[in-house]
């Protein structure tokens, strides 16, 4: 058995600056740093869409105080163009996706977090860890500076459906590219995390013992692991294509703008991409929520000081539905012109992997029953991911389903829909973890005050952006357009338009208190101990912040994640290192 | 552990076993390119070619990566990962027998 | 006198046969739904109140015991699949599965590219003429061999659908260059046009929707302060409205301008002459969308969909087939 | 490495799996490389599957070529025997021998690659001319003509924003012999009126050679991967290996499994690339 004793005595050496926090092994910089750089890239992908929220509410109207300072190729004199719309559109989608969400739950909260709770002095491969990391800023970088390719950047949606995609300007090259660097950031990362959760675990830390955020991550790895490679694949065909001169995704007779494309050798499927595509991204929606589903599991068991409800139905329905996200992907297709047979297998596994969600907020909401629940700032937050990620799931419903897809596909409604998942599912999520773990990365607590401001306005505010989506979504507005008034049935819906771009710039200002509690707190917020919040996982064993090689004695656990309450017991926790 | 205090002697039996199966790969190569020449219909030169390849896949993953003395859960990864392998496999199947329309081309 | 129809935030108005099984489902769906969020949210907020933390109040420790979550979710699953096998199953095959037989259809072929939709109409001789890709050109849009016998009588419409009430329409959906979507919201119909592929669509307007009888349907009143560019731009005015000196500022028949500007100009003056309410209609009640971004004006991609009875719709092709025939000469 | 954290299960294998962290890790890579190289070959199964008539040769054989890629699998499998028997020699504490095997399989791969350079410079050697009206060549009336450029013909430009070869005022085209014959018909004067498209044998020509190219390409960077790799413990690993023999041996082992597995995507590629 494993006797890693000898980390007590690593070596203190003074490690220059750049060793230390830039070129960092430690799994808790290098957390951080992903942590840190995704939130940039939030707040970034979050901007570009404020702006394209101007447009959607006031169209052709000169964008405010920025509009000018765009350039000529995004907003001409001040006016977001066509071209803008649709890139800011797409490069929205994959900023947020690839840069900022995965990046956070795995990167940051999986990196920073994972190890701690399975008593581990770090990543099976510290430095594999890094190049995770490094792998990734360029990436992001890539993808950024394709702002400033001739035609701008990727304009063709996040989904970069071919021919359209083949066809487009330049920045869709280097979408491609630092689709590349991303998906082999991800590969990296899920290998080590994989390993770690399987080899690094503490004695006596069996797979049931294991909290449910590291089942999470284990989950989310394997996604990542056997979901990504087909993108890259579809990835390297669309740069053949477009570089090479191939004909993957271009069929034979295309006639783009009145012109005959002879010098293509045709017969490619168009359809292909979209199957290589969604044999990623459908998983990838997984990839999304479970770490924000093990997030909130920590906080809710924390916060209710009794154990979760249903742990081990917890366990086995992350697994299933990790498991069936790979046989759902056509869903998104139904329109292409699939016949019934397989419309039918794709509606049923998707109405099949909606119980398994079913069953997973179901037990925690349970768990609240016969509680005692500290409305702490995190689990304000958590407990208002549960109604908000309900909406999300409900909503899949009807765009699950053939015949109620024919009326919803690629409206708002998928927009709406999709949002709530993600944006009050796992932004909340993200945040109620930051608000939770900080004391252990810092040593200092956040401001309540503040962070309770934070949580009021951006409840609101997140509801008042995406719940009039659905009603547009069901009055038939398309996504994507650039101008929802030119349609008919579209201007009938532009008075919500106006109101959710309004709650998307309040909810700007609602980030405004955190922003300033994030870094206030760092330098000046009170300090706490290892355990402020009385919790019972690993992590919280360890001195905050924890030093190199995590933990003061190599931690052995007792019993289950989640002992609290206890009858019998003189405090309402029993830590998993203590013996009971 | 045992593999790291594997004696000599079980080595230069690893290498006799190494050898065999650089025969059979040697073996089976000129049969795929034999089969090749004598010009089968489609169907049956698919099927040798997948079958023969099959087993020179097999030598090198049982024998020269050791799979077949590992055990545990890599078993169950490879499985997951075979499974989801054929359903990627499926994919043009799917594509191809179930689509409304006709090809134009 | 028919009843008033217009879009507004639930679904647009229902004008094809198949479309209520859609619309039932939808329903359906959203009762089913509002049942499930109500029922968890009861629950959710009796828990909020009741546990709180509070002194003298303790968690407890046993797990509660009970199968009302167990039977909840059974339920669900078993109404999930009632959904899927009752509702969803039957109308998917219906729309995919059983074309109209080819005597009683009426085909279109519906040739989809960057911005715009080309409909092809066989013409009298119910013929389609061959096409092309190499003779595609800005006059040729669809790529027809004019000089085939069958092409003669053709006609090729640019962003204008016509098409009869009360039969059944069989749409031959193809693309030239990228992939779009033919949709129709009014009618239920969505369906990708895919590049080197040609999907078949069918579906039938209701007998009463026809254009001119939507349109009047669809008159509305504004009251001023509801009355913005934005949501009147496709309007046209049912009456006149004049200014206190008697001049014409919106006449019968006119929209509000192609501009923002202009448009909000025009409706300040008309609150100046102390108009409080605009009656209008849309000038044209039904469009064909295309549903998948393609590319930097996929938003304007929209045709013109009139829909006329038999003898219209006859009238309509004889006047098209003469105009080619005009164009001959 | 410095203020190095012991990492439990670093050498010895955990309970669970039988393995090693690294072997583990490396094991979990080769899964996402089965889903990487899976996803191409359904990719090709699909394309191959719709493809317009006559636009897909018969089998690889009509245009790639069969013995210099036997000679290539032959290579290849032999780079693993010599990879194995390279981890074999350090597990008998044979440090020389192990390097030696090592620096074998190193040249093999280098073998490999530069019979692979041949094979594709070939094809960038040779055109395909699809005409408007058919041409009589031979004797045939023929809608198009393989050959390659003769002597003085003008250069080809490539349109950059297409990607392909502009159409040329002319060319001249010293067509291929015909099949079971050595003699090649006289060079031939092609209009550039006449031309639909040209193309050489790159992956632009047609939908079989992109996949050809793709696969063989991606399976060619995984060749050169693994070179890297190999050359790095050659240069560095016998010093590692007088200090600690045990973990040389794992990471050989590693090597190894990557270098397996790159054999066993060839045994796949060369069947179905070049015989089917």
């Amino acid at each position: 058995m494993s006797k890693h004793d000898t980390h007590a005595d690593h070596h203190h050496e003074e490690l220059p600056f750049w060793r230390k926090y830039i070129f960092s092994v430690d799994h808790k910089v290098i957390g951080v740093q992903y942590t840190i750089t995704a939130l940039v890239f939030l707040m970034f992908g979050f901007a570009l869409m404020m702006i394209m929220r101007w447009q959607l509410a006031y169209p052709g109207q000169p964008i405010p105080f920025i509009g000018k300072y765009l350039g000529d190729t995004i907003a001409l004199d001040g006016i977001l163009s066509g071209d803008g719309y649709n890139a800011f559109g797409a490069m929205h989608g994959t900023i947020m996706v690839f840069l900022a969400i995965v990046p956070l739950g795995v990167g940051g909260f999986g990196n920073y977090v994972l190890p701690l709770q399975i008593g581990a002095p770090d990543m099976a491969f510290p430095r594999l860890n890094m190049a995770s990391y490094w792998i990734y800023l360029p990436g992001g970088i890539i993808m950024l500076a394709s702002f400033f390719m001739p035609g701008g950047a990727a304009n063709s949606g996040w989904t970069s459906y071919a021919p359209l995609s083949v066809i487009a300007t330049t920045g869709q090259t280097m979408w491609l590219l630092g689709m590349v660097f991303l998906i082999t950031s991800s590969l990296l990362g899920s290998v080590n995390f994989i390993v770690t959760a399987v080899q690094l675990r503490a004695k006596g830390l069996s797979f049931f013992r294991l909290p449910f955020f590291v089942w999470a991550q284990l989950v989310t790895s394997f996604l990542l692991l056997l979901a990504f490679p087909p993108l890259e694949a579809a990835a390297v065909l669309q740069l053949m294509d477009r570089v090479a001169g191939t004909s993957f995704f271009m069929p034979t007779g295309l006639v783009v703008s009145g012109v005959e494309q002879a010098h293509l050798s045709g017969g490619g499927s168009p359809l292909l991409w979209q199957h290589l595509f969604w044999f990623l991204a459908h998983p990838e929606v997984y990839v999304l929520i479970l770490p924000a589903l093990g997030i909130i599991s920590e906080i809710i068991a924390t916060n209710t000081r009794k154990p979760l409800w249903g742990y081990k139905s917890l366990v086995y329905s992350a697994i299933f539905l990790g498991f069936m996200s790979f046989i759902v992907w056509a869903h998104h297709m139904f329109m292409t012109g699939m016949g019934t047979t397989l419309s039918t297998f794709f509606q049923a596994t998707t109405m099949i992997i909606s119980v398994p969600s079913v069953i997973i907020l179901t037990c925690l909401i349970i768990s609240l029953y016969g509680a005692s629940i500290r409305f702490t700032v995190p689990m304000l937050f958590a407990l208002s991911f549960l109604p908000m990620f309900a909406i999300g799931g409900l909503t899949g419903l009807p765009l699950g389903l053939t015949a109620s897809d024919i009326h919803l596909h690629d409206t708002y409604y998928v927009i709406g829909h999709f949002h709530y998942v993600v944006a009050p599912g796992t932004i909340f999520a993200v945040f109620a973890g930051i608000y939770h773990w900080f004391p252990k990365v810092t040593g200092r607590m956040m401001n309540s005050t503040l962070g309770r401001l934070h949580w009021f306005f951006s409840f609101i505010f997140i509801n008042g952006v995406f719940m009039p989506m659905l009603f547009q979504g069901m009055a038939g507005i398309l996504r994507r357009q650039y101008d929802q008034s030119e349609q008919l049935h579209g201007a009938s819906a532009q008075g919500l338009s106006v109101m959710v771009s309004w709650s998307a710039w309040l909810l700007f200002v609602a980030q405004i208190p955190f922003i300033i509690n994030f870094f206030w707190s760092i330098w000046k917020g009170q300090k706490v101990g290892a355990n402020p919040w009385e919790a019972t996982t690993l992590e919280w064993a360890a001195p905050s912040p924890p030093p190199h090689g995590n933990f003061d004695t190599v931690p052995v656990v007792y019993c289950g994640p989640y002992e609290y309450s206890v009858p019998g017991k003189k405090t309402d926790f029993c830590p998993q290192h203590v013996v009971a | 552990m045992s593999h790291h205090e594997m004696t000599a002697e079980e080595v230069s039996h690893h290498v006799r076993t190494y050898l065999k199966v650089f025969g059979a790969l040697l073996v089976l190569t000129v049969i795929t390119v034999g089969v090749f020449y004598l010009h089968l219909p489609i169907v049956g030169a698919v099927v040798v070619a997948l079958i023969v390849a099959s087993i020179k896949g097999s030598l090198v993953a049982c024998y020269f990566m050791h799979l077949i003395s590992e055990r545990g859960l890599i078993y169950w990864i490879l499985a997951l990962c075979a499974l989801f392998f054929v359903v990627l496999l499926l994919l043009p199947v799917i594509t191809d027998h179930e689509a409304v329309g006709t090809v134009t081309h | 006198m028919q009843a008033p129809m217009h879009y507004g935030r639930w679904l647009p108005p229902l004008l094809s046969e198949h479309g209520s099984q859609i619309d039932h489902l939808i329903d359906v769906l959203h009762v089913f739904m509002g049942v499930l969020f109500v029922g968890w949210g009861i629950f959710f907020l009796y828990c909020l109140t009741k546990y709180r933390q509070r002194p003298g109040h303790t968690a407890r420790y046993e797990p509660v015991k009970g199968t009302v979550s167990k039977y909840a979710e059974i339920g669900v699953g078993a109404f999930e699949a009632f959904l899927l096998v009752g509702l969803s199953m039957p109308v998917w095959s219906a729309y995919k599965n059983d074309p109209p037989a080819p005597a009683e259809r009426f085909e279109v072929r519906v040739v989809a590219e960057q911005f715009q939709w080309n409909f092809h109409y066989p013409g009298k001789d119910g013929k389609f003429g061959p096409t092309r890709a190499d003779l595609i050109s800005a006059s040729n849009p669809v790529g027809l061999v004019e000089t085939d016998p069958a092409a003669s009588d053709d006609i090729v419409s640019v962003n204008e659908f016509h098409l009869p009430v009360g039969r059944d329409i069989y749409v031959r959906l193809t693309t030239k260059d990228v992939i779009h979507s033919f949709a129709i919201p009014t009618m239920r119909v969505k369906q990708d046009a895919i590049p080197g592929m040609e999907i078949p669509i069918w579906f039938k307007v209701k007998e009463d929707a026809k254009s001119e009888a939507i349109r009047e349907r669809m008159t509305q009143v504004f009251p001023m302060r509801k009355a913005n560019w934005y949501r009147l731009r496709h309007h046209i005015a049912t009456q006149d409205y004049k200014d206190k000196d008697g001049q014409v500022l919106l006449a019968r028949g006119q929209d509000l301008g192609a501009t923002y500007e202009a448009g909000q100009e025009l409706l300040e003056k008309l609150e100046k002459a102390g108009v409080t309410e605009l009656s209008m209609q849309p000038r044209n009640p039904l469009e064909v969308i295309c549903a998948q971004l393609c590319g930097n004006s996929h938003f304007k991609m929209k045709a013109q969909m009139v829909t006329h009875d038999d003898a219209g719709f006859a009238a309509w092709v004889e006047e098209k087939s003469k105009v080619i025939e005009f164009d001959d000469f | 490495m410095s203020a190095a954290v012991a990492i439990p299960h670093d050498m010895e294998p955990h309970p669970v799996t039988g393995m090693y962290n690294g072997k583990f890790g490396l094991w979990l890579f080769l899964a996402s490389e089965v889903m990487l190289f899976g996803a191409l070959f359904s990719s090709y199964v699909l394309l191959r599957m719709g493809a317009p008539e006559g636009t897909w040769p018969k089998h690889g054989a009509e245009i790639l070529n069969v013995p210099l890629a036997t000679f290539n699998t032959v290579v290849l499998i032999t780079s693993s025997v010599t990879m194995v028997m390279a981890w074999a020699a350090l597990k008998m504490n044979n440090i020389a021998r192990g390097q030696l095997f090592l620096t074998v399989t190193f040249l093999l791969a280098g073998a490999f690659l530069v019979v692979k350079y041949f094979e594709y410079s070939e094809k960038f050697n040779h055109f395909e001319v699809w005409l408007k009206e058919p041409m009589v060549v031979d004797g045939n009336s023929v809608s198009s003509i393989r050959g390659h450029l003769a002597k003085d013909c003008p250069p080809l430009t490539k349109e950059t924003h297409i990607r392909a070869f502009a159409i040329p005022e002319f060319i001249l085209l010293d067509p291929d012999a015909p099949a079971g014959s050595k003699e090649h018909p006289p060079t031939l004067r092609i209009d550039g009126g006449n031309i639909r498209r040209i193309s050489d044998f790159g992956p632009a020509h047609s939908t079989f050679l992109a996949t050809y190219f793709t696969l063989t390409g991606l399976h060619g960077l995984h060749i050169i991967g693994g070179m890297v790799v190999i050359l790095y413990f050659m240069l560095t690993g016998s010093r590692f290996a007088q200090k600690r023999p045990d973990k040389y041996a794992d990471r050989i082992e590693c090597t190894g499994l990557y270098w397996h597995f790159v054999d066993l995507v060839w045994i796949f590629l060369f069947p179905v690339l070049y015989l089917l």
